[in-house]
């Protein structure tokens, strides 16, 4: 018989208020096992801590019911707790009556009556709990970083550095990621190439980091401390060893027609290409879709003219396999498509453009060699128009419902560039809010308004209509003078939303990570542990997790770095004790449970059973404690009910459904 | 009725939740109606939130929205503010007696290309 | 293939010619319009309010004999197609609206939306196909700048009329470049003519109907076709440009307009 | 069957760990209520609910049971919500041959994010345990003395 003791907690008043927590005390104390029953206003706390290891000791419990919030939260505090006070960890249950009872409830009888019932759940399956061992796991020192963007180059920097090896892997030919096709950023306007191509440098350079590029994870098996990565890297049809890197065959590629994925489809590449001068590595690839060569088998200039002979048409794809300790994900975003948003007349006119295509527009390297001008006709603009969330904060399934969080701060920085490098250039802001919290940001947007004269309108642009002249009129509202306004511009720009990269959501299936509705990552609290996703081992950097502009993503990335490394650190890792357990007497060996297993963990043994002085020679299960991750699938399949799982065993289980429907 | 219970009726009819409004204007960007208004489209959802409904059935713009749905579609958080008018519009035209257009003016407005179509909407519109 | 018709008010007297040539075009094209027997008129307007129920009761009636007849409903004008497409919707998903409809209707077996609600150039374009429409032109329009006007009754709500892309539809453009003509994009063809706002305020729909004309002239524009008796009334009281009916052209390239 | 307003329903809610139980837990912090005639017992995986369980619950007297996991595809095991959704399927076929209703019974594939939908879905099936009324049909299978 266990000898159990129950502590309610009153987290202050988020439980007490509505949950008369005296009278979940008095009603438990009758309950089959428990000894000793109080309340504290906060268990989790070292006092609380004190007074249950106090009680232990006193009334000599074996067994701990804990009353309090979410066991996501504390569990683990309060299995700490036990440890210290001479008992099992795993003899400790809690009784979630904070989220799922006081703080959506609040008739105060209605909530009392269910915190008990919650409670003599977790009391009657503490009754049947036995002390169980952590076993101990090796960890790879490795990490892989999926994503080679300013967050990825971050976080492998950081963890590199630490001393740990560190894979990019990254899809495009080149890291660099979207911060590479910027112009320049905010609040200090330099130069995005200047900051970010040393960073990429460095990477490269590294020698604790390896870069993949053109490459992508393709499966992944195992855990935290232990997963095995197969990355496919793409066949580049050039010998990375050879390839000088010196343009020529980009110079005499005849199929120069392919639009440009860097220049967001403004201007065109060849069909070998590197994105942008300061690829890294700077060797091309051939797009096998693009090149003459391999659609009609004639042509191989680039062959003819690489002297290196680094041109290799037979190239195929291959397969790296890897193992490694921790995975970071950084796999960034895009800008959402606009076809939703004809009213805007993105599709019917070219001088209608995204933000991203404008940082383009704006870079020297760009289609229009840094020139801001339409791109229709060439001329150079005399009213540009900017568009606020297009697609963000929407609820009527055309866009995103959250803020894209960046857009009010680039905008001020393209309106105030434009005002400074053309100063006859007149610019309108369509504004429904200007969000600018963060360190001199709202200062940088007061400067476009009061230093540049940008003018920004408070209100939104119904229709974007062109004219037969080529002109736009643009048909917006000002709240504050109550007007419609009908202006004429030459060039309109949106602020279009921002959303995850779309092979985000493979990627997260792949690790078993947690993603929402949106395509962002799960963290695992969404204070507390916002770089570490619910899944262990899985740590979460820049954009993936929720819209950040530049500062935020680098701080996040090393956050994430960090983390990774702490699991790096270490030796060992304590494995969830929680495994299948087969009972021998009652297995028959039938492989129903291996069958059903994601992980390989139950092999088969032939032995000696001794059933009930019965010597007979058996086939029967047994489970690897290190490769079983306790999620019960053969619990279920097996027929004998031979097969449990230990923390959440049938018995366990049946004693709680029956203390709720008591 | 009190102004309360014919706010809510108003939002019963309608079926819109105007607290669903983030006041982007939007809607009062794309009317075509938008100057002949003296209550602007996207100020229909304030005055259903304060209760102000008065005002609102007192209003011009129930007889100048010309229900072009272009609000409707282009709302970004689908609040719907033609709903709105229109609900207030029945408010109105659901009282005995009321209406906006009378029998007696037809005749006059009539010319011989005038679709039977023109007619009935307008009747729809008008009146009961 | 035969589908139950809807003519609706205006095309039994002033709009006579956008149904004549509808009916016309069907037979040359392979496809029959059987009129509903004893249908009512659709009331121009769909009512917006969520506890409206005998306005929409000659929709569901109309609804209900197509489905009996195990057939596709199609319409012609834009009003007629707007408030019984979005009739259907309701009578589909709303819970409330179906049961109180369905009370008063006491019908043999309860309608809940199963008919599909076609509009004439829908016909065209995902049954007979404009391909197939193209093959079947005997004089085609060549040279000829057309504007297409949708105004606002085909197209929102896009979720429920589901017709084509509200802000940048094509659906009449492809039309227009199957009869043979040069199909002219401009930015004002979704935009309202003004509606029933000419019986009271003639002059302001005027100025709308001016800005759609100047806008489709401005690009290029000869005539205008539209598929609604309103627009065409308001547009044509404009003056700029001719305004015709879809379906004429239509008979015009088949070959079956009688001069 | 009449519904008598004392009737309170037991209501018992399996969550897996990771996805369910998560979005119960964000539905609490986010203070989305839904009726207390819910209790929710923490699973591993929704394959770890063995039907045994559920006719359990009904053998003891609950009006309702509900299978919250990941959504299919996202299953923190890879595979184990497919196990259980195929599992629920028959046992809820079962269920109603033998008059256990089929809106006694449902299964919900709720993400750690779907905070809104867990409440939702709670009202949803609480609501209709009321319309349903007191569960009798498997107290009555068993054998009484």
């Amino acid at each position: 018989m266990q000898r159990i003791g129950v502590f309610v907690c009153h987290c202050g008043s988020n439980i007490a208020a509505t949950v008369d927590v005296k009278k979940v005390v008095e009603m438990v104390k009758t309950e089959p096992g428990v000894i000793h029953a109080e309340d504290y206003q906060y268990m989790c706390s070292e006092a609380g801590q004190a007074k249950i290891i106090e009680a232990v000791k006193e009334h000599k419990l074996n067994g701990l019911v804990v009353c309090s919030c979410s066991p996501r939260m504390h569990e683990a505090t309060f299995r700490k707790c036990a440890e210290r006070a001479g008992i099992n960890p795993y003899m400790v249950e809690i009784a979630n009556i904070r989220e799922h009872c006081s703080w959506i409830h609040k008739d105060m009888d209605e909530a009392t009556e269910k915190a008990v019932i919650l409670a003599r759940a977790a009391i009657a399956k503490v009754n049947l709990n036995a002390p169980l061992q952590a076993g101990e796991s090796g960890v790879v020192k490795r990490a892989l970083v999926i994503g080679g963007g300013i967050a990825g180059i971050q976080t492998a920097l950081d963890i590199a550095d630490a001393g740990f090896p560190v894979d990019i892997v990254e899809k495009e030919p080149s890291i660099g990621g979207r911060m590479s096709q910027l112009d320049k950023t905010f609040p200090t306007l330099d130069c995005s190439a200047c900051i970010l191509t040393p960073k990429m440098v460095e990477a490269a350079a590294h020698p604790n980091i390896t870069i993949h590029t053109y490459s992508e994870v393709e499966n992944v098996s195992g855990f935290v401390g232990n997963f095995t990565v197969e990355i496919r890297k793409k066949a580049r049809s050039i010998d990375m060893d050879k390839c000088t890197g010196c343009g020529l065959c980009q110079e005499k590629c005849p199929m120069k027609k392919t639009p440009s994925e860097f220049n967001r489809g403004l201007g065109n590449r060849s069909a070998i290409y590197t994105p942008f001068a300061q690829a890294i590595p700077n060797v091309p690839v051939i797009d096998r879709n693009a090149c003459l060569k391999f659609k009609t088998g004639k042509c191989g200039i680039c062959s003819t003219v690489c002297a290196a002979g680094a041109i290799d048409y037979t190239q195929v794809d291959t397969m790296v396999t890897e193992k490694y300790g921790a995975i970071v994900v950084a796999t960034g975003f895009d800008m959402i498509k606009l076809d939703k948003y004809d009213e805007y007349a993105y599709s019917q006119s070219k001088d209608v453009i995204t933000s991203l295509e404008l940082e383009r527009v704006m870079n020297a390297a760009g289609p229009t060699k840094g020139h801001l001008e339409r791109l229709s006709d060439g001329k150079a603009p005399k009213e540009i128009v900017f568009i606020q969330c297009v697609g963000s904060r929407c609820a009527d399934g055309r866009g995103k419902g959250y803020c894209s969080k960046i857009c009010c701060m680039y905008t001020a920085k393209h309106a105030m560039l434009i005002r400074d490098k053309y100063p006859d250039v007149n610019v309108t802001v369509f504004y429904i809010d200007v969000r600018t919290p963060g360190k001199n940001f709202d200062e940088f947007y007061r400067r476009a308004v009061e230093n540049y004269g940008v003018n920004y309108v408070k209100g939104q642009v119904g229709k974007v209509i062109p004219q037969p002249d080529g002109k736009l009129l643009v048909q917006g509202v000002d709240l504050i003078d109550n007007k419609q306004i009908l202006k004429e511009a030459d060039m309109v720009v949106l602020a279009a939303a921002i959303e995850p990269n779309p092979d985000v959501r493979k990627i997260a299936t792949m690790l078993t990570a947690s993603i929402d509705n949106d395509n962002f990552l799960t963290e695992a609290h969404a204070k507390l542990r916002p770089v570490e996703s619910p899944t262990a081992g899985i740590f979460l950097s820049g954009v993936c997790q929720g819209p950040k502009d530049i500062p935020e993503t680098v701080a996040q990335a090393g956050a994430a770095a960090v983390k990774a490394i702490g699991l790096l650190a270490k030796d060992k890792l304590m494995t969830n004790p929680c495994t299948a357990k087969s009972d021998e007497l009652l297995c028959n060996g039938c492989s129903k449970c291996a069958n059903v297993c994601p992980y390989g963990a139950i092999s088969y043994e032939v032995k000696e059973i001794n059933d009930h002085g019965i010597r007979e020679t058996r086939r029967v299960a047994q489970v690897n404690n290190a490769l079983c991750q306790g999620c019960g699938a053969c619990t279920v399949a097996c027929p004998s009910g031979a097969m449990d799982l230990q923390g959440f065993s049938n018995r366990q289980i049946i004693a709680e459904v029956d203390a709720i429907c008591r | 009725m009190s102004t309360v219970n014919k706010a809510e009726l108003i939002k019963e009819i309608s079926g819109v939740n105007p607290l669903k409004c983030m006041k982007c204007g939007k809607c009062s960007a794309s009317c075509p109606s938008f100057n002949e208004m003296d209550i602007k489209p996207h100020q229909f959802v304030s005055y259903v939130v304060n209760g102000d409904i008065e005002a609102l059935v007192n209003s011009a713009s129930l007889t100048k929205c010309l229900s072009c749905f272009a609000c409707i579609e282009r709302c970004p958080r689908d609040v719907k503010p033609a709903k709105l008018i229109d609900a207030a519009r029945q408010l109105v035209i659901r009282q005995k007696g009321e209406t906006m257009l009378s029998p007696n003016e037809i005749p006059e407005l009539l010319d011989p290309e005038t679709p039977q179509q023109l007619l009935v909407s307008a009747f729809r519109r008008y009146r009961r | 293939m035969k589908y139950s018709y809807y003519p609706g008010c205006t095309l039994k007297t002033k709009a006579k010619d956008l149904d004549m040539y509808a009916r016309l075009s069907a037979k040359e094209l392979g496809f029959e319009l059987e009129e509903i027997e004893n249908w009512q008129c659709c009331g121009g307007v769909y009512p917006l309010g969520a506890d409206e129920i005998g306005s929409k009761l000659s929709s569901v009636r109309a609804l209900n004999y197509a489905k009996e007849k195990g057939q596709d409903l199609v319409t012609l004008c834009s009003a007629c197609h707007h408030v019984i497409k979005r009739v259907n919707d309701d009578i589909k998903n709303v819970e409330d609206i179906r049961n109180r409809a369905n009370n008063y209707m006491k019908l043999e077996e309860p309608y809940a939306g199963e008919t599909e609600v076609l509009h004439f150039l829908e016909v065209l374009r995902d049954r007979v196909g404009f391909d197939n429409l193209k093959k079947a032109v005997k004089k085609p329009l060549t040279g000829r700048k057309i504007a297409a006007y949708y105004g606002c009754l085909l197209l929102r709500p896009s979720k429920v009329l589901a017709f084509d892309n509200p802000e940048n539809p094509t659906i009449i453009e492809d039309f227009i470049k199957a009869i043979g003509a040069t199909p002219v994009v401009y930015p004002y063809r979704n935009e309202c003519c003004g509606g029933y706002i000419s019986l009271k305020d003639g002059e302001k729909a005027q100025n709308m109907c001016e800005k759609i004309m100047e806008s489709a002239s401005g690009f290029g524009a000869e005539m205008l076709i539209t598929a609604c008796p309103l627009c065409l009334y308001n547009l044509n009281k404009c003056g700029k440009l001719p305004v015709v009916y879809f379906t004429e052209l239509l008979a015009e390239a088949l070959g079956i307009k009688e001069d | 069957m009449p519904i008598n307003k004392e009737f309170k329903p037991k209501i018992v809610a399996f969550c897996c760990n990771w996805c369910s139980y998560a979005g119960a837990d964000l539905a609490g912090s986010s203070r989305l209520a839904y009726p207390a005639d819910v209790k929710i017992i923490k699973v591993p995986c929704s394959c770890r609910v063995n039907p045994m369980f559920i006719l359990r619950a009904f053998e003891k007297g609950a009006d309702g049971v509900i299978m919250c996991g990941c959504h299919p595809g996202d299953c923190h095991y890879s595979t184990g919500n497919y196990y259980a959704r195929r599992r629920m399927t028959l046992l809820f076929s079962m269920l109603d041959y033998m008059g256990v209703e089929n809106g006694r019974t449902r299964v919900e594939w709720v993400s750690a994010a779907e905070g809104v939908k867990f409440s939702t879905t709670m009202n949803e099936f609480v609501e209709k345990i009321y319309s349903l009324g007191e569960n009798v049909r498997l107290g009555d299978l068993r054998c009484k003395k």
